[in-house]
């Protein structure tokens, strides 16, 4: 491991080559928008949200996965970033069923505050209306799948640290969804230990609890730092985690 | 297996081919296989039997002739005369007339002059059409496997690298990355266990130049795998073809087994310290597999999902381990680099842009097919020349390189030599070797339509820009082909394509747009001459 | 515990599972390998129903949802059954250039199906393929594995004919 | 002359009307201000012509919604998107993924207490649109109010805004789906 220092919106900062650009950002309180990005799950780049300029390259960089290099120098609120964050977000709202006054994480989602973040007056594209289930089959959750995101924090949470692998993604392409065992009734799934971490890591509404009501529910995502760090580094103190 | 083993069984092949007095190739690709060639090497058969002659002829299949529009295509190989459309009646004729009395059959004789041929120039094709594909002693005849032997035998794997490099040769596959510059990475990543992968996934809808090669000089592939595995100490490599090809797959099969069965591929391979095997992996109709980290994924047997780069999968690829991944046609060329030397090679096309490059030629052409030729001829001379120009009556209106990916490019950009960069400056990619041309009765805007659709299609859903970004684009497309769009549709057309292209993950999302943007670039009054009449209050009122 | 069998067989007695075994041995029973064993499954079986997937997750120790998901993101593997007879157009550049889009809309009028679906009779299906490397024949279609070229919307329609023609003539 | 100002009540629950009216006494000194043209509100069967500003709540269901749309925006010089059903369907885009018959057929026989019949064409019941669509989607809107309904607060701001001669442009901190 190796201490480097880059330049991150003109200031002069450092950071452990073993973190990622995202990962120091936020230790010099740069604020970078995510989505599919959920601390202590394994990251994939996919929500596009992260992306960073780097001087000298004409591709953009997800922060979440990039590692420091050695007087990199990187710009994450241009005037561009900002424009592409917002065409992001307005892509994901015509693309599912995102009817916010009807959600039971109302006023507390990750998209919604995307949203906000991005300044997202209205979608310029179509909305999609796709014909997507809801399943309420299983005893404590549902999962309605007009909300999902497609980030695959739930089939992430399931594999990598449950150790289940309930879930995964079906078909491709615009029709992806997620899927539990052979595509079947969330309730009928032999691997689903019931654990509820997928529900707790969704950033939206559509893994919620049962028994919750419209903008009633709050994720507590606690649990994730938790036991990654414990399994990690055998140490199981919690107070640690909420020093940082 | 020694170089005199590999030798004597060339002489060997060469004495039992001089047995017969002449020899009648047919070709056995999937075009001309498909326009009834099977049955025209039955006639053939049938009738050298009747006229006694089935001792002292030879009837043998080959790898694609090249005018597939006008197949079955058969040789005659003492005068190496030519015929096309060659069905059972034209088989018999061609043994009455041309084999017993030297009479050609003038219906169905092919001018050699023809600039077809003339302006072609074979080096990854040079045994397409003249040896049987099915035959190892045949390649070993026509000089297979000397390079992997000379490499094994006399050069460091340095050298093999340096030779590849001071090639010039670029990746085929479509980006153009120097092949040798690849090979030296993968050679200096650490790790014990490397691979090799060609990448036969041959997707772009419009492109068959890989499959050609695979079905006609399967061996040329063996051995330039293994001439990479060597260079870059690699004892594993996989071939990923699409299952759509179901007789280049058959004919890889039996290579890998004749190689293996006379070991050139195995253990200790010309007596040296390489051990090299090959298997096949069948791609199961995915387009995004091309891209190299969901072609890997895809080898692990998992949704063919890319993943950013870096870490490359020069240093971290398939099963973690550093992997190196070339095209079909970039390993084509590589034994003829180690037997003829870099110097030869780079002394073909042009400075940046060095050897040959394979092209399927289609659309609204009259020579349909596969031709190579040498990188920096001018695209006009590929149309009009080998291409013979646009079907009567219609006018030329543009060249599509590239597949889904690639461009558009009008009749004013015709003279651009045909090199990486200079595709590049008129929005286009070289790619893999598709080209398709339109004429005056193809809308560009529904060309561009039909691109998206595919990608949209093709897009693997991972990130959002590519997977509701291309749908929005074709909604858009869909929209101002209808007559239902604004001048503000076309805006925020454009306006998306920019972000989908910087935006996307991989180069499925990022190439998607082109299509799109290069006919906005070219043919932008085709877009706006379906645009709806404007309303009156709809000028005078502004959207925000 | 339960015994461990060594040569496993489907319990439905279904002699087709002993080639999947052998394609499953073939590849070492790894996951790494499902898409070949999916293959083969599919060459074996025709299409690849549930209880064929839930098989082949268990042989290769693989979580069902992944053995579901990889089934469905490549469009070559089939989880129904297609009709008797299966007309492959190609929808490649060169073909679609060359008039594909006249004959999909000719017979998807005719069997009154879109492209990807079989007809309720489950005599004809129609598919669309990416390319299948004819492109100097285009527009080209495979019907029942052979490759045919240069047809247009009517030989297409003719070809369809014929085999409703043949499925009337055998009584039902 | 007090400018003409209009409201429009499409496919929506008429929330946003009641948050309109929650503004409580702010609706003396905008009566001062204003002149109410057309409105649920107010009995006018016809929408005027020249209004200045029209606040449309909900989003653009049906046949009667589309046609008073593309009148709002020849008659008006200022369209509001009023809400979240304008702005973006919210609720009433929920029957998106069914088709209209379904709808009605829910609706009318499903759902009836008493003598389940489906309204014939002659019946004047508004045809449904193959989908609800946000207002901007059907004709170019000036201006958008989010929430579900939009606070009083957040109308008073944008009313004012629009009453001092500016075009709205609503701060971060009002915008608010849901």
């Amino acid at each position: 491991m190796a201490i480097l220092t880059l330049t991150i919106n003109g200031e002069h900062v450092s950071g452990k080559d073993d973190e990622s650009l995202l990962d120091i950002a936020r230790q010099h309180d740069v604020h970078i928008p995510t989505l599919c990005h959920l601390d202590g799950l394994s990251d994939v780049g996919a929500c596009r949200l992260c992306l960073v300029e780097v001087e000298g390259q004409s591709k953009l960089f997800p922060a979440c996965t990039t590692k420091p290099q050695e007087g990199m120098v990187i710009r994450t609120d241009t005037e561009r970033l900002k424009k592409y964050r917002r065409t992001i977000i307005e892509l994901l709202a015509s693309e599912g069923n995102h009817q916010c006054a009807v959600c039971v994480v109302n006023n507390h989602c990750e998209l919604q505050n995307l949203a906000y973040d991005v300044d997202l007056q209205y979608v310029r594209f179509p909305y999609l209306y796709p014909k997507k289930e809801l399943d309420a089959t299983h005893e404590d959750f549902v999962i309605d799948r007009n909300r999902c995101v497609l980030c695959t924090r739930c089939v992430r949470v399931c594999h990598e640290v449950e150790g289940a692998h309930t879930w995964d993604i079906a078909g491709r392409g615009i029709d992806c969804t997620i899927i539990a065992d052979m595509n079947q009734p969330w309730g009928t799934s032999a691997s689903c230990t019931s654990c509820g971490k997928c529900v707790r890591v969704c950033p939206t509404g559509a893994l919620f609890e049962k028994g919750q009501t419209v903008a009633e529910m709050e994720k507590q995502r606690d649990f994730l730092k938790y036991i990654v760090h414990a399994r990690q580094k055998r140490e199981w103190v919690a107070e640690q985690i909420e020093e940082e | 297996m020694t170089l005199e083993d590999l030798n004597e069984l060339a002489e060997k092949e060469l004495e039992r081919q001089k047995n017969f007095k002449n020899r009648l190739l047919y070709c056995s690709a999937a075009g001309c296989v498909s326009c009834g060639s099977n049955a025209t090497r039955d006639a053939f058969k049938k009738s050298l039997k009747e006229k006694g002659l089935d001792k002292e002829v030879e009837v043998l299949g080959t790898g694609c002739m090249g005018l597939c529009g006008e197949g079955p295509l058969v040789k005659v190989g003492s005068d190496d005369t030519l015929y096309q459309r060659v069905d059972e009646n034209a088989a018999a004729r061609i043994v009455d007339e041309h084999l017993l009395n030297a009479n050609k059959v003038a219906e169905n004789l092919i001018n050699p002059d023809d600039p077809f041929f003339a302006s072609q120039m074979k080096i990854v094709l040079e045994n397409c059409g003249k040896i049987n594909a099915e035959s190892i002693e045949e390649y070993i005849a026509a000089g297979g496997y000397q390079a992997l032997a000379k490499a094994l035998t006399e050069m460091s794997q340095d050298e093999v690298i340096d030779e590849v490099r001071k090639s010039g040769l670029r990746g085929r596959g479509g980006a153009g990355y120097p092949t040798g510059l690849k090979w030296g990475i993968v050679r200096k990543a650490k790790g014990d266990q490397k691979y090799v992968i060609c990448n036969a996934d041959e997707g772009d809808p419009g492109a068959f130049m890989d499959r050609s090669v695979l079905e006609g000089d399967p061996h040329r592939i063996l051995e330039g795998m293994a001439l990479a595995g060597y260079a870059v100490g690699a004892s594993q490599g996989y071939i990923y073809v699409r299952a759509e090809y179901p007789m280049a797959i058959e004919r890889l099969k039996l290579a890998i087994k004749h190689a293996e069965r006379l070991g050139l591929l195995g253990n200790r391979i010309f007596e040296s310290q390489f051990n090299f095997r090959i298997d096949l992996r069948i791609g199961a109709g995915a387009f995004v597999c091309g891209e190299e980290t969901a072609l890997i994924r895809s080898i692990e047997g998992r949704r063919g999902r890319p993943r950013p780069r870096p870490p490359y999968p020069s240093e971290k690829g398939l099963f973690g381990a550093p992997t190196l991944l070339n095209n079909v046609e970039t390993y084509a060329n590589i034994a003829p680099i180690i037997n003829r030397g870099s110097a030869w090679f780079a002394s073909i096309g042009t400075p940046k842009s060095t050897g040959t490059k394979v092209f399927a030629l289609a659309g609204k052409i009259k020579n349909t097919g596969l031709i190579e030729v040498p990188m920096g001829i001018p695209l006009r001379k590929i149309i009009f020349d080998i291409g013979g120009g646009t079907p009567e009556g219609t006018e030329f209106k543009a060249a599509q390189t590239g597949g889904p990916s690639g461009g558009c490019i009008p009749n004013d950009h015709l003279d651009i030599p045909v090199d990486y960069e200079s595709l590049a400056t008129v929005g286009s990619i070289m790619g893999s070797g598709g080209m398709i041309v339109m004429d005056s009765e193809s809308r560009m805007v529904d060309v561009a339509k039909y691109f998206m659709e595919f990608c949209a299609d093709e897009s693997c859903g991972k990130c959002v820009p590519c997977r509701v970004g291309t749908k929005h684009i074709y909604l858009l497309l869909d929209k101002i082909s209808n007559g239902k769009a604004t001048q503000d549709d076309i805006a925020l057309l454009e306006e998306l394509c920019v972000m989908v292209k910087e935006t996307s993950l991989c180069g499925l999302g990022q190439s998607a747009p082109n299509p799109v943007l290069s006919t906005l670039r070219f043919f932008r009054h085709e877009y706006e001459e379906l645009l709806k009449p404007a309303l009156h209050f709809e000028q005078s009122e502004k959207s925000r | 515990m339960s015994r461990v069998e060594s040569k496993s067989t489907h319990p439905s007695g279904d002699n087709r599972f002993k080639l999947l075994d052998r394609a499953i041995t073939k590849h070492n029973a790894t996951g790494n390998a499902l898409i070949e064993v999916l293959h083969a499954a599919q060459g074996i079986f025709g299409y690849l129903e549930n209880d064929l997937l839930i098989y082949i997750a268990h042989k290769l120790k693989l979580p069902l949802s992944r053995v579901y998901g990889v089934a469905t993101f490549y469009h070559f593997f089939r989880l129904k059954p297609n009709g008797k007879h299966a007309f492959v157009l190609c929808t490649g550049t060169a073909c679609y250039v060359k008039g594909a889009g006249a004959i999909q809309q000719k017979l998807e009028h005719h069997c009154n199906v879109k492209f990807g679906e079989t007809t309720p009779d489950k005599n004809i299906s129609l598919i669309s393929a990416r390319c299948v490397g004819s492109c100097g024949l285009a527009p080209v279609a495979v019907l029942d594995n052979a490759v045919v070229g240069k047809l247009t919307p009517e030989t297409a329609l003719q070809r369809v004919k014929q085999w409703e023609e043949k499925s009337e003539e055998v009584p039902s | 002359m007090k400018p003409r100002v209009a409201t429009v009540w499409l496919g929506g629950c008429s929330g946003c009307h009641m948050s309109f009216l929650d503004m409580d006494e702010r609706l003396i000194e905008l009566a001062d201000k204003i002149e109410l043209v057309y409105s649920p509100i107010a009995d006018v069967k016809q929408f005027p012509m020249n209004v200045d500003v029209a606040l449309v709540e909900g989003a653009v269901s049906n046949n009667e919604n589309e046609e008073l749309a593309h009148l709002i925006r020849r008659n008006a010089k200022f369209v509001l998107s009023f809400g979240d059903c304008a702005t973006t369907g919210n609720v009433t885009a929920m029957r998106n993924q069914f088709s209209p018959d379904e709808i009605i057929h829910r609706a009318y026989v499903e759902l009836a207490e008493a003598d389940p019949t489906i309204p014939s064409e002659f019946m004047t019941i508004a045809k449904l649109l193959p989908q609800a669509k946000p207002l901007h989607e059907v004709i170019p809107v000036d201006g958008f109010l989010h929430g579900c309904p939009p606070t009083p607060d957040q109308i008073w701001f944008a009313v004012s805004e629009l009453l001092a001669g500016r075009t709205p442009v609503l701060p971060n901190a009002y915008l608010r789906y849901g």
